[in-house]
């Protein structure tokens, strides 16, 4: 039950905080929660290293192979394109 | 293992860097050390996890973290910005992935196991399944079409709705059953999957190729939902709040790019927009004229401008002319004019993309203007160079309620003095139908690959 | 734990919506939050009704006297001044 | 009893009415609606707490309610706009009286009853006491200051701040021992509440009247802080969500006070500041001249005037001339005049103080901008009318760094063409220094109560 607070909180907080986020953004706005999202890979690394038999170690590698994917991409991807933004040298 | 409390205030620590970094979004002077905070509220939520829970087999977990990481990495580094769209789609299809097989291990461990769920765990479980293989295939159909695997063209058939929502039904009644009983059934577990990895599929296959940024968005959003499900599952709440942030991310970006394009979410998933082509609207181009211009009297009328607006769109993108632009409005300025850009918010194929691209060719941010802050001043602009821009700047928005896309905001470039429009042809944009701006006689079309005129028009401009 | 949790979560969520609100709002402002601290009403109405003694009985009573105050006084007070913005009619 | 999930559930939806009811106060046109939902909420909470809890003596919560509110309803329909920041510290400190008494009842019912509290509750029972405490007395002297009752001039002693900080640490103490006890000690808890209302008045005594508004916002950051920690002690998670919402409301408002001001909280808190009056700033006004100009006179100015700013400050709140500008500006519009007034954020003795006095008498508020939207607009005005204020347009706030106040943005009246000031006299405002701008050449004086003076033009004005 407090999970579903904790829940709502956040999807508020979420909404808040993107809608701030300038048009310029949103690209790497996008990208870059896209990396957030990657967080699942707490969870393929719990089902992945708990030993419990091959089928989860084969799923949980797996797992974390896409997780990781999101994650290391994601951030990279938008830092590169945020590196791009540049202010005015002259103004 | 470590205290509890050691553990519990990590992962809170590490959700507190994923809020400040979307919230050092809101500037692009913070936005880099925004995404380098929530990079380290992910390492270090990595890290907790990995000293915290009971790893048995490390290396399992340190091959796919680091054959994950290289992908990822060699994918970022490689990939042109051009090509972000795409990009996007993939990596959210993966992170539906991940989620479904999170879900999927955790069903089959406590399945196998036979210990019973607590109902609300299990609701979670399914829901994962549901929405991470959904986004799983979806991402992937909306990656092919903007690869131009698959055709842009919205791929439907009489009664696909019906069958998606059967599909959907089926889905529900499944999971419902399997939380049901008491019984440890693997058919229903399969069958969920499967059915829902089909829907992700027949979901985007019927919608438009440009439509897929709202498609991709809102898989975003999805892909979000899927994570803080898994959080529900393993009781982790960091998952919890960042893909329940991540689920608003998605949600108010692709209603923000309906609204910019004056439709509705339900028409853009299940409209199949963008099949037909050249549509003829209400009023056709019949029997009026279209002005040509050669380049160099193009570049006569920019070298002596004092104020020219760039309008960008997706032309610009497909011809990669963003160098050529930022070369090209060197060259105004060095003669004194002054060159502002002008963005529309669903210019290009998804939302922020031409700044992006003109990131990418070192033109500073504060020279892109939106749409509102710059509609006042084409009054006062003596050239709109429109490239490989149409529909943001069709007149129909404002003038015929027939149009499909009436009553969408558009860029005022017909107030300009004058108007140069560099496309290949007269055919349409994305939308299909005619833009009665080219037949305007302020208008002068500058046919060919953007990037091709827009360097004979830097060269032109260097030799007035 | 999972207390301080929510906390902080609804910490930023309230930074986030007071920032936006404008300085024109900033008197019913003060006031309407002032109300909604009265939340504390709740644990008063715990620590009267419980039954736990005459102390706690007393020192109940108390509580939701001053909780009610805050709570009727700050969104009276407040819904009195939000009356009296009024927009042009003219424009 | 009710099943737990519906009581959770309707805490939930009283969570999300405040954060609905905050998010709607963004704009006028929404904030009453918003009022209300936050209200609907907090009767939410009420009657779920009603029904939920093992409640055995109704008489008491019934009356305790009906008192309450009668009076909470009383004070708030008599009370005059004027009084509002008095009001708000009132509520304040009875919200803060009640934290302080539940978190008291909390512990004495564990400490009779004998049963060992977790730590964390413990902790939470402290801090609720102290908080509660101090927000208590801290909030009844601001009240007392403002309703002039205890003189505006900071109360002080040398080493007060010493005391003080030996007070804190003395709770601090006090209740670290407390914790670690195992016996059922009254006296700790007796010590801490006592200490802790004397620090309340102590810390409050030696802020200057006018910066009361801070102190306010502070202390009602803390009565939130203060209903989060009883949330923590009962174990309710809409105190939580509700108590830090307010938390962080109050220190935005004393930040947002503060940097208006260009002072720091800490100068605020322990600076006594507005001790001295008319301090000689490094340029005095000797050898200048003050011209004084007759109601007929300003009159005839303001009635051929195309163009009027108002600038109001604390003298138009003493003098209740609200309704009186509003006539003045009703007039000078139906001339054809158009009338805008300019609110600085720290005009008068609380944010927003002046919007609340001017929507009283039914100023649309859509002609009130702020300080950054109409400094430009004072270069075209014809005449600025400043009823009452002074330290907000004072110059010297631009020119000498040796001023109080240097740094502090200002309106820029001196840009207008003509300058009308309205007081009493050449008194000086809250920060006790000398204004230039009185002997600007532009500038007119108009002595006198500022409800009399106006009421004079508005006649004047009528008759021309
Ligand atoms: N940005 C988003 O987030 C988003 C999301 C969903 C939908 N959309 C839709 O996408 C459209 C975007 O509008 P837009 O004005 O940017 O583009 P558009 O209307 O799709 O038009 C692009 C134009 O570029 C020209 N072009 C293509 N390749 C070119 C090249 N190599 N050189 C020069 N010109 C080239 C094309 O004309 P030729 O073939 O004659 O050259 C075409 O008319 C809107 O309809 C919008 O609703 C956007
Ligand atoms: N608003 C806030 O939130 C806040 C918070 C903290 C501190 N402050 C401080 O409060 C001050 C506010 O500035 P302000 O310009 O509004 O006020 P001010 O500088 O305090 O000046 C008020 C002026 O009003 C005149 N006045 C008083 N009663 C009057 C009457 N009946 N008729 C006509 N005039 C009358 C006084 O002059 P006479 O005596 O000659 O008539 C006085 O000079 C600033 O220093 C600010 O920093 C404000």
């Amino acid at each position: 039950m407090i999970n579903i607070v904790i829940f709502t909180l956040a999807t508020f907080l979420g909404f808040e905080l993107i809608h701030r986020v300038p048009p310029t953004l949103h690209t790497p706005l996008m990208s870059g929660a896209n990396a957030i999202s990657g967080i699942t890979i707490v969870g393929a690394l719990v089902v992945a290293g708990g030993g419990h038999g091959w089928i989860s170690t084969v799923i949980g590698f797996l797992a974390i192979v896409f997780a990781m994917f999101n994650v290391a991409g994601g951030y990279a991807v938008t830092d590169r394109m945020l590196e791009m933004f540049k202010r005015d040298k002259a103004a | 293992m470590m205290p509890h409390a050691v553990v519990e205030l990590s992962y809170l620590l590490a959700a507190v860097l994923f809020i400040v970094g979307l919230k050092k979004l809101n500037s692009p002077a913070t936005a880099r050390q925004g995404n380098r905070l929530s990079g380290l509220g992910m390492l270090i939520a990595i890290v907790i996890t990995l000293f915290d829970r009971q790893i048995v087999s490390y290396q399992v977990i340190v091959a796919g973290i680091v054959v994950g990481t290289a992908l990822g990495l060699w994918m970022a580094r490689t990939v042109k910005m051009t090509a972000m769209p795409q990009m996007v789609a993939l990596l959210n299809g993966f992170g539906g992935a991940a989620s479904l097989l999170v879900g999927g291990a955790e069903f089959l461990r406590s399945e196998l196991v036979g210990s019973s769920v607590p109902l609300m765990n299990g609701i979670a479980i399914q829901l994962a399944l549901l929405i991470g293989a959904v986004t799983f295939t979806g991402s992937l159909v909306a990656f092919a079409k903007l690869q131009e695997l698959l055709t842009g063209r919205p791929i439907t058939f009489p009664g696909l709705q019906v069958v998606n929502a059967l599909g959907f039904l089926v889905v529900i009644a499944l999971s419902a059953y399997q939380l049901m009983t008491a019984e440890a059934l693997l058919w229903p577990f399969y069958a969920v999957v499967g059915v829902s990895l089909l829907l992700g599929v027949f979901l985007v296959l019927p919608i438009g190729g440009a439509d897929m940024p709202v498609v991709i968005a809102l898989l975003n959003s999805y892909s979000g939902i899927a994570a803080a499900m898994t959080g529900f599952v393993i009781n982790n709440h960091v998952l919890m709040i960042a893909g329940a942030m991540v689920g608003s991310s998605g949600i108010i970006l692709s209603q923000l790019m309906c609204k910019a394009m004056n439709r509705s979410l339900t028409n853009v998933l299940f409209g199949a927009f963008g099949g037909t082509t050249a549509v003829a609207s209400g009023r056709t181009a019949e029997g009026l004229t279209v002005k040509s211009i050669a380049p160099e009297d193009a570049a006569l009328q920019l070298a002596y401008a004092r104020s020219v607006i760039v309008v960008p769109g997706y032309g610009m993108a497909v011809a990669q002319a963003q160098h050529a632009v930022r070369e090209l409005a060197e060259q105004i300025e060095k003669r004194g004019g002054e060159v502002k850009y002008a963005i529309h918010p669903v210019a290009g194929r998804m939302p922020g993309h031409m700044n992006v691209l003109l990131a990418e060719s070192n033109v500073p941010y504060d020279k892109l203007y939106d749409m509102d802050d710059i509609n006042p001043e084409f009054d006062r602009a003596d050239v709109a160079l429109v490239i490989g821009a149409n529909d943001v700047v069709n007149p129909a928005a404002r003038n015929d309620p027939a149009s499909p896309i009436y009553g969408m905001p558009i860029l005022d470039v017909d107030h300009a003095k004058s108007i140069i429009v560099l496309k290949r042809s007269m055919n349409p944009g994305f939308a299909g139908i005619e833009n009665d701006l080219f037949y305007n006689p302020k208008t002068s079309m500058l046919f060919g690959d953007a990037k091709a005129s827009i360097t004979k028009l830097v060269a032109e401009v260097k030799a007035v």
